[in-house]
């Protein structure tokens, strides 16, 4: 995390959950900017099914904070237009799995309109959603799809995986002059219903900051494997890494915070020094995150590679509903584990 | 209306809530000491249709397994009604290979081929599916008809408008259901629509349109043989609105702070209202009553036990079925 | 209604159509010998409005540059009515770098942030961003509305379900648009809708919705009067369609023989119509039709010359403008 | 092209442009099988505006070719509930520019309803759409798109470069079991009113036949250099390819044909071979097809390069209306001839 903005307490000690943070994030803008507004589904009252938006209409009023009908293909392109006419909306798509819906207006209006406009129309908002599985939520609610957004041109694609990035990517991306979309893991929000990860609770300075988006951050330094994650699986390859510190194998493991823009620079330094790649990738295989990571190297120095890359990510199926079969299918700290013996062994 | 029809509507709505009695009952049993959604037996959301029974009850009573019917996210009570496997059923919602989709598909993913009965996940993307269901019927020359149902909220989702304009346009053999709850997830009608009725919205697009109140079973019965019989000898779509009521929240675990109308909600229980009304006409007492619901209790442990009692699916066959 | 109005209205027909006449020579100019849509100076595809000049005319009558209007892939007339900016229109469709998009947006994509104007190539999906605009001038407490057109063919879209929908229970300054010029590509209206009128459909959200007929310039100035006052005082979201006349193919190089249409076409040319009535009340004589088509001849030809002179894009900028 | 069905002649004689090609293919499926049907926007009396169904309204009528209203979400879902219910839909979607108004259709519901009933319900269908650009028609309608199909489970994609592979793989599409998305180039159909590569008229037979889905083909034979590319950018690659030889430079052109199944053996047996990797593609660079390719080798052996390999794409940017930007986007033979140079240099 890089603090670019107000001058902050060197350490925070206090400590919030994701969930609070981007709230935090949220209602700071709020209170500095009244273009800022927030709509979706459930936003209000609920303060998001996800918790993204809790105590924010108390705060603000119905004014500023829109319950919507299930109707995102209109909302989505309201948020473009009134960001057009100077708004700086924030929108939620209650999970990114209802794409589909309202894909048009995300790809084809939002993310396109200052292109065609020749650079004369601004779209600043945030799409705000919420990805990720293994709580059995089944094929329509457990995707993470950032390889889909990062593929369209147009859009920044944010995702944090712990509170301290989440507030300051957050505070950037409503910021930012462009179209941002902000996933969030929901195993990384703290939420009090869901199994989570013991970092979703972690410290974050009370401040406004901003948390440079095209930045990966280096979650753990290390010389011999490089992991490039994000999101969730940050905290999965974490504790992957400490597991083999133990066998004095020392991997880094560089969250990259944002797709789009990509921080390639972080990605091509670490390889350069461990020879050995990892992706781990809680979206499909193919296509995706996980092949562009290896374009990169290749198309940069393809003899930097020791070892042949490893993908450890989402088949290339249907998320499916059994236990069972989505921890087989997740990328899980076991499938981490093996990945990282096997490419050093 | 006979004495049978009633009491048949009757002993489906308690099978239907039977069921979910005992689905709450499991799923949430192994979920503490904190509350985790993604444990237990039964993980992941659930959304149950208390309270609802009588759509699914009135509607189904009108159609055979050669017919389709599409539910939503809150599938329970229109496909037990629409008489699928219970067995297989019950194995799905527990993530079982026995189920209906082997486990991989979930209380929102029920596909049973053998009566024509399908759920979605997405607000009102389960019309378009039953459209070509109905298209189907209605080229293969078949008698069958297709029913789509979708709550309230999703009526304002783009998919509810162009299915309503293409099974008129082609006049297929469909009937579109709005089970009007008063509620998407914590956003009340009135904070969604404009309109107090989507019967209005069936003039839109030429189509007839009723809107049922007070969650009548008959009434739903009643105009359901109405839209079923047009459809099925070639009159084209119709919808019906019903006023009906979630007795509990969105999900298991929705707190429902929300709720401005849980005063009284107990006293909107559509089982009991319709028990009581059936004892005055003289068609159940109480004696009846025990037996309907041991009855519906027997047949849904046995269900349950069934799916308990069958494998959990094998992590080595993750990527089967993706393609045929 | 007093005659400098009807003589405005007149004259910007007049001003749109010797525009796209403009344009149809240059296109054709030079795709031959082998007819390339690709080829020439202006390449792509080509949507004119020519014989819907009244639904422009009328509406933006009453609009200033501070209020929004969003058309779809057949925008010449609402962006010439509306009063964008000429040189940059034309630049733009000649795809040069002093166009409104730099020549990256083309005839589909005019995006002009002075006048509030916009435009999409995709079906229907213009109504989603003009609701945001017309959000944004209730939030600003701004006195502006938007309006937002499709087509007939376009009425059948999600998005127009949902947009009006949304418009109506937030009760934006928005009034909506539908150009029923009989054909979506070679699609009569008959085959994409069972109904005869979308304003029978406003009733579905609530909103006051009429339909004017005869593609009359003066009905619709009337009827957009009545919405857009309404818009602006707070009243809401209103619908207007209007029955109008596409007197060219869907786009240049439409070779048209699905149409039926075609004999008598001309005589619905609005043009000559609204100045033969003119003529009849005293308001117009030949003398003023010759000026003003030599008036709208000069602007047209002052921008085609401005565009043609102006530089094309280089190539070396291609993903300049990706982000801001 | 491989025959897999009846006995063919075994050098076609007859020509056939691409669109003819496709039309050919299903007619006679149409005729074969009496659960074909044909519907989407303009295909019945205008013949498809790519013509893409020319004269199958004539043949077929209006019970089995049918134009529908723009709504998308409602037809494309009709085409799954028909096909599940043992009908085999062919359903256009117009331009596939046009696949966020109804995406939630395409891949949450005819994508995984295969899956998600355990296997239990089949969606035999094809969805054909038209794809590509270079011929200035913007932003919104000039795109490939097809990593994004590829990168959402349950869904083939076929791309074929010409009317031989068109009309074998529109055949092994109807008659496979599974969604089908087949992506036909603008300008590889042979239409008289669009510049059209020469190639776009090519040998048919007039027999029906299969052309088996997954299996690249390699369209010209090298060693030097391996260019993998599908659609229009095949021909351009062989132009390119054709120019390089009279240097003596022997490229390999593999035409992928489908993106899933995807042939890695080719390119692997191709790579290994070569040591020199150009993709060439006209779809969005980053996260797609050129980072799958590389993701092969990288995870296979890095050390089958002898170079970085090259991607040859459209930029992630929105695709340009002016013909001069256009074409600085997208993957021309100019721009392959220098990727060639580079990489054998
Ligand atoms: C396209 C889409 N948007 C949002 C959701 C999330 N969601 C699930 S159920 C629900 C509320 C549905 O309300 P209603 O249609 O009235 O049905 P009910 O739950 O009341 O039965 C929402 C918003 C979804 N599943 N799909
Ligand atoms: C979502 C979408 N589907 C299809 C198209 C292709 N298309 C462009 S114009 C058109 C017909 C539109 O008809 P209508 O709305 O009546 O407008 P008109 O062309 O008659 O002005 C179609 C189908 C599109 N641009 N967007
Ligand atoms: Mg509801
Ligand atoms: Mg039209």
């Amino acid at each position: 995390m890089t603090l670019t903005n107000k001058v902050v307490s060197p350490i925070a000690t206090r400590k919030l959950t994701t969930a609070k943070a981007m709230v935090e994030g949220i209602a700071q803008e709020m209170e500095r900017d009244p273009s800022v507004f927030m709509m979706g589904e459930d936003v209000g009252s609920y303060g998001g099914i996800f918790s993204s938006s809790t105590g924010l209409l108390e705060r603000f009023g119905p004014d500023r904070v829109l319950d919507t009908p299930i109707s995102e293909t209109a909302f989505m392109g309201l948020a473009t237009g009134a960001a057009v006419e100077g708004m700086r909306p924030i929108v939620e798509l209650m999970f990114v799995d209802f794409f589909g819906v309202c894909m048009d207006q995300i790809y084809n209006h939002m993310g396109k309109i200052h292109y065609e406009s020749g650079g004369n129309v601004k779209v600043p908002l945030v799409l705000l959603t919420a990805v990720g599985g293994g709580y059995s939520d089944g094929a329509q609610h457990s995707q993470c799809l950032w390889g889909t957004f990062a593929h369209l041109p147009g859009l920044k694609v944010v995702v944090p995986s712990n509170p301290t990035d989440a507030k300051g990517l957050m505070i950037s991306s409503i910021r930012d002059d462009n179209p941002v979309i902000f996933m969030f893991h929901k195993g990384v929000m703290g939420l009090p219903w869901m199994a989570k990860n013991p970092r979703s609770l972690g410290p974050v300075p009370e401040e406004e900051y901003e948390t440079p988006i095209g930045k990966a951050s280096i979650a753990r330094p290390g010389n011999d494997v490089t992991i490039v994650t994000l999101s969730l699986s940050v905290h999965h390859a974490l504790d992957a890494a400490e597991e083999v510190a133990k066998d004095g194998i020392d991997c880094e493991v560089i969250d990259l915070r944002s797709l789009v823009p990509l921080d390639r620079t972080a990605i091509l330094e670490s390889v350069a020094r461990t020879g050995r790649l990892l992706v781990v990738d809680e979206d499909y295989r193919s296509f995706g995150l996980s092949g562009e990571i290896a374009a990169i190297v290749g198309e940069t120095d393809p003899t930097l590679l020791k070892a042949p890359l490893i993908r450890v990510t989402m088949p290339d199926t249907p998320i499916p509903y059994a236990r069972t079969l989505e921890y087989a299918a997740l990328p899980t700290r076991d499938r981490i584990l093996a990945a990282i013996r096997q490419i050093t062994h | 209306m006979d004495k049978q029809t009633k009491l048949g509507l009757y002993q489906i709505m308690v099978l239907s809530r039977t069921f979910e009695e005992a689905i709450l009952r499991d799923y949430h049993a192994d979920k503490t000491p904190n509350w985790d959604i993604g444990a237990g037996l039964i993980p992941g959301e659930m959304h149950l249709s208390a309270g609802q029974e009588p759509v699914a009850a009135g509607i189904c009573a009108h159609l055979t397994s050669d017919d389709a019917i599409t539910a939503t996210h809150r599938p329970h009570h229109l496909a037990i009604a629409h008489g699928v496997d219970l067995n297989k059923l019950a194995a799905e919602i527990f993530g079982r290979e026995t189920g209906f989709g082997r486990g991989r598909g979930g209380h929102m993913h029920i596909f049973d081929p053998a009566t024509h009965f399908s759920c979605s996940g997405i607000i009102a993307e389960g019309f378009p599916p039953a459209l070509g269901q109905a298209f189907a019927f209605q080229r293969q020359n078949k008698k069958a008809v297709a029913v789509a149902v979708t709550g309230e909220g999703a009526a304002n989702q783009g998919a509810f408008h162009e299915s309503l304009n293409l099974a008129s346009l082609w006049k297929l053999p469909i009937v579109f259901v709005v089970e009007d709850n008063d509620w998407a997830i914590s956003v009340p009608r009135h904070s969604s629509t404009a309109i107090s009725s989507n019967a209005q919205r069936a003039l839109g697009y030429g189509i007839p349109g009723t809107r049922v109140e007070d969650n009548s079973v008959e009434e739903v019965w009643a105009q359901a043989k109405v839209a079923i019989e047009r459809a099925r000898s070639g009159g084209g779509p119709s919808l019906i609105e019903v006023h009906t009521v979630r007795l509990l929240g969105h999900f298991e675990g929705d707190a429902q702070a929300y709720r401005d109308d849980l005063e009284g909600l107990n006293g909107r229980d559509p089982i009991p209202l319709y028990a009581a009304q059936l004892t005055q006409e003289g068609i159940l007492d109480a004696e009846l009553i025990g037996k309907i619901a041991s009855d519906a209790k027997g047949r849904v442990e046995r269900a349950f036990d069934f799916a308990k009692a069958s494998p959990m699916p094998s992590a080595d066959n993750v990527s089967q079925y993706v393609f045929a």
